[in-house]
């Protein structure tokens, strides 16, 4: 398949499969959290089904590099190494989250891990990419910016006027779709003219990059991997990872429990295409016993998980002075 | 006259059916108003009762929901395009301000725009700075279109069926706050309001309470509070912030001297700013103090609500703007 | 080349040179009133080197297809139908004028002829020949919309959003891009990664018409009328006319006066790509006696422009009235 | 201090000029601003002389021109983004109010937006009602934005210079019926002005004016009328819509009494209501009579040069409504 295929580097794998777990076990608990009213407010968008795309995806990068994504972003933030314990801390609205409390869970950004947060307008983080990106063009590096957004976000204007823009002024930009077919209810034919969403790459004289399996870490760390080497050295690309939203769209959301052929799908997806089966399964044909190695990494995200929502729960909740600080600078 | 007790997302989703029943020409467009049947449940059922071609699943695409819209109304058809919340329409401006409002008036009435823009409206759950906007005061700072802003699931239901029976553009807001809150809602099919009506909510000689929307909720619960304490506030709605009927508030003015206006959204180039500017424009003789506005904090909405609630107004507030002036 | 050539219907060749020239003339006079401050105001957009596209675009529709487009809009009126009386009193600001004085050049319109205006927000007109569109896909007619367009309006938000909701919803509309290779200054491969506009077409799945000589008008007519023709039976198509900018983008603005290669392009624009010239030469290849009616038919021209500026010279001004009217309906 | 007779766009292109000279990190992107010298000449020579690395044209993408700047000075760079007139900031509504304003607050201070993004404002060419707004006031409405509105040259250098060595977003508005207007500008290099102070242009004790931008134009001009009939007008203006400094204003009216406001924009939801409903909340015991307001009728602005004269204000608009309250 790639240019540097690292399916034989175990500990690397390791590591992807422990951030896959601690993400899926991070937001299961957050799911139990909002049931039981710990976690409050209207929004909480899961990342499960999607890991392996913000795990391979991200771990392609360098630390100078840089990563934004939208409001699904708890998976983003843990595989780019946020602290768990002040994601979670976010989650809950307390002073100690990551964004003390103000931004929630939509709102998770590490400045010094150069993650530029999540972003709960639709596609409204595309141009932030890009002009982080015209940065590191305008001061001469070679840094560039990895963009995950949803197929539903590229119908909409902000991604036409970014990509172009990124396309017109070569910007080291990878757009990368996360294409789980569907935004909120509605699916991808019923939103977009073009469904296989490369293609509009052509719109822009971009760079078409592959649609990868999204749910195979492997992959698409390799094919990311190659679209930053390029985006490094030319400019954007738009690529695709075909993958799959197990939750509803949000946690207070249903999922298609009313449509018989979705629940089908969802089943299928879960039963076959799991991120966290189709790592488990390599790495155990690559080492028949690895499985104590695996329990253990599980046992170790439940500990993480537990120690961060017992971080979260001891800390305060913002004040007043929270309530009116950085509004402004200075 | 026949009455049913509802909130005010099913005396919308009512006034909607109706709308739909009677006239071939009105059909919704939004994003999840299908399939998913509508965010907030108001086009519940509609794909299945009345077909895709009247019920339109659109991509995330603000622009072109409004303009295209704006494209139907003027060619004849009478849509009720749904921005999911208000903040979103803040990707449509331009396509509300420069064109629904507008080309009536560009093209010296040629063309007529009789668009519905509906849109929830409001904050209090914790969904953060983007999505917590209430901005129908700057919408209606532009002529051109109509803004409605009910406060009852009754007015909901005869504003709406006015809205979608005018020719004019209308931005229809609904606060989400008020949503599921019940109430007695007529149920005859021609419970039709008049556009630009105030409505006085609650009688009262001691101070005028000015509002609209989920304002006029605190307005009444302040007004209860105060009248334990013996104060009497006159509450009054004004339900559309364009056009804008102030004339009920005058009168009650000339009554009770003393006005405080109760806002929803921010407090700076706002709703109550005009209203404040209005009552001393035209009753400086009647003012026995300052016209005091209570509204949210000039602050972007966090996420945490211990100070999201700090935030924002509430019927306390209201009490404590009325002391300072009674 | 196409479906339906009339390239040997003299009468119909005859019409479309009267129109033509008509145009230039009207536009020229226009230059020249504003030039005296006759007309005046900020904006006043020439259609001078485009006539073909207008003309042989409209040609192609039906009385009760549909036609919108953007500021450059005299062309396109005139082309429909428009009294030139009615257009010049609009651009003299007067009560007779097509708008009442109200509109001015970017906003002359006619609800009786379908055309439905010009619009000054770049490609803000682009939803709203959807939505008429959408009206008569709703009321289930087979009549289409011709929405022209600029280049540089094809990386505005609106165009995406648009092109995909009429793909989505197989609108019958003909995206005619009226490619001059220039919005104001800004050359196209200055503001389009991609610059084969048609090509935008592959992003939302919608076809993909040709790219035709918009000088020719006999080709424009030829083309659009296939396209329409598509548009009819099946959905929206995008297609390309290419074209020139004589004068500069507004009559107030300087054309490329400093940069020796566009004056240059302009030139050879001018002398061996006008849309007079070209269909001239094929009305004097089939008919060597036409020449008379040629001068004929710019005399005449030349007549019902001076018509229009008395017409229009001689019409009131709005009065308060006019100024409070039709804000609101009723 | 050295000075020179400019008009106001020249003044912009010096701070614009300077400032990019001083430090590299500033730059300009936008719609003709290189190739073109920019539409109305505020960048004129500068493609040639600081390349097209830092006078970057742009496609004609409102929401990206902001958007991308938003993200270029949270980056670290400090983008000057022309919008090339205020009207088409409609488009950009989402970028700047949802973005630039909120994302400091939202992420508690871990990104800063050191961003201006200037915008020619107007009316008064018969450029018709999509692009004849003077909006800054619906801007100012959100908090996160400073509004910037100068209204001679020297405050046009001065305030822009500020806007551009600030931390926080700045939508800096150009009055386009300023553009050609001459006037003393300062020539040192550090001629910055604080920014959110008001600045009294003339002192008065009969009637206090309040404006901006073009407004204080025509204040001047009534009151140069004014004065000749022995009313003596002071005219404050505020310069910057966000931060909004009433305290001079307050001052003057605890000597005059009286305050007409006069503001280039539409009368509802506007700058008039904010200032007049100030001033009677916290100058109510020094009222003689109710605050006016001068303003753009409520209209959309039509072409005709007869009837948009009509709709718009000016210094004999000022006289009247001050003829009303002294
Ligand atoms: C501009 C805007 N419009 C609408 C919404 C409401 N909304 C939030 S997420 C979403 C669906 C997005 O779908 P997609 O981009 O495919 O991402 P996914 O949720 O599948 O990850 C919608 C419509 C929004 N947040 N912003
Ligand atoms: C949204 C918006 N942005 C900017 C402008 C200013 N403007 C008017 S016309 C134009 C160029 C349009 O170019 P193109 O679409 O190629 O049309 P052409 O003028 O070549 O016919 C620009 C930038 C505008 N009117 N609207
Ligand atoms: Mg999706
Ligand atoms: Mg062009």
């Amino acid at each position: 398949m790639t240019m540097q295929s690292v399916t034989l580097d175990k500990q690397r794998l390791l590591d992807w499969y422990r951030q896959i777990v601690l993400i899926r076990k991070f937001e299961t608990k957050c799911d139990e959290l909002y049931r039981e009213k710990r976690i409050t407010g209207v929004y909480l968008h899961l990342y499960s089904g999607h890991e392996a795309v913000g795990v391979g995806s991200v771990a392609a990068l360098r630390q100078d590099d840089h990563v934004i994504t939208a409001y699904r972003d708890h998976g983003i933030a843990l595989a780019r190494g946020m602290d768990p314990n002040r994601a979670m801390a976010e989650m809950m609205g307390k002073r100690t989250g990551v964004s003390g409390g103000k931004g929630g869970s939509m709102h998770l950004a590490s400045r010094e891990l150069n993650f530029w947060g999540g972003y709960a307008i639709v596609a409204g983080h595309l141009p932030l990419a890009a002009g982080i990106a015209l940065k590191e063009r305008y001061t001469d590096t070679d840094n560039v910016v990895l963009c995950l957004l949803g197929d539903g976000s590229s119908n909409n204007g902000y991604f036409h006027e970014s990509l172009n823009m990124s396309a017109v002024w070569d910007l080291p930009v990878v757009w990368l779709i996360e294409n789980n077919f569907v935004g909120m209810g509605t699916r991808i034919e019923d939103s977009s003219g073009q469904t296989e969403l490369v293609k509009r790459a052509i719109a822009y004289g971009m760079k078409e990059g592959p649609r990868v399996d999204g749910q195979n870490v492997i992959e698409v760390y390799d094919a990311v991997s190659e679209a930053i080497d390029y985006a490094r050295k030319h400019g954007p690309v738009l690529m695709e990872a075909l993958t799959y939203r197990y939750k509803g769209h949000g946690v207070s959301d249903k999922q298609f429990d009313e449509r018989e052929d979705l629940r089908h799908e969802l089943e299928d997806w879960e039963a076959n295409k799991d991120p966290i089966n189709i790592l488990g399964s390599i790495l155990r044909a690559q080492d028949s016993d690895i499985e104590p190695e695996l329990t253990r990494i599980a046992a170790e995200a439940d500990a993480v998980v537990a120690e961060a929502v017992e971080y979260a729960e001891n800390s305060p909740a913002p004040t007043y002075d929270d309530l009116i600080n950085n509004i402004y600078v200075g | 006259m026949a009455q049913k007790n509802l909130p005010m997302r099913e005396a919308v989703r009512a006034a909607l059916h109706e709308e739909m029943v009677r006239d071939d020409r009105v059909f919704v467009m939004g994003e999840e108003v299908g399939a998913w049947q509508g965010t907030h449940r108001v086009t519940r059922g509609f794909l299945e009762e009345f077909g895709a071609r009247r019920v339109r699943d659109t991509p995330i695409s603000e622009m072109a929901i409004a303009g295209v819209a704006v494209g139907a109304a003027m060619a004849g058809l009478r849509p009720v395009a749904e921005i999911m919340t208000i903040n979103f329409a803040f990707l449509a401006f331009d396509a509300i301000i420069n064109h629904a409002a507008k080309i009536h008036y560009m093209f010296n009435g040629q063309f007529t725009v009789p668009l519905v823009i509906r849109a929830a409206s409001g904050w209090g759950d914790q969904a953060t700075a983007t999505h917590s906007h209430t901005p129908e005061p700057i919408f209606a700072h532009f002529p051109g279109l109509y803004v409605a802003c009910p406060s009852t699931p009754a007015d909901a239901k005869g504003m709406l069926k006015a809205a979608i029976r005018d020719e004019n553009p209308v931005l229809f807001t609904e606060s989400i706050g008020l949503y599921r809150k019940p109430g007695p809602v007529p149920e005859e099919d021609d419970y039709v309001l008049p556009i630009g009506v105030s409505d006085v909510k609650r009688e009262g000689s001691d101070v005028t309470l000015v509002s609209y929307a989920q304002g006029v909720d605190w307005s009444l619960q302040a007004a209860k509070q105060l009248a334990d304490e013996g104060i009497e506030a006159e509450v009054i709605d004004l339900r559309w912030l364009r056009p804008l009927d102030l004339e009920p508030v005058f009168e009650s003015f000339k009554k009770t001297n003393r006005c405080v206006v109760v806002e929803e959204s921010l407090p700076h180039f706002s709703f109550g700013s005009e209203i404040a500017a209005q009552i001393q424009e035209h009753m400086f003789d009647y003012m026995d103090a300052p016209i005091k506005r209570v509204s949210a904090m000039d602050v972007p909405l966090p996420y945490a609500r211990e100070i999201e609630l700090m935030a924002l107004p509430n019927a306390q507030k209201v009490v404590d703007a009325v002391k300072e002036i009674v």
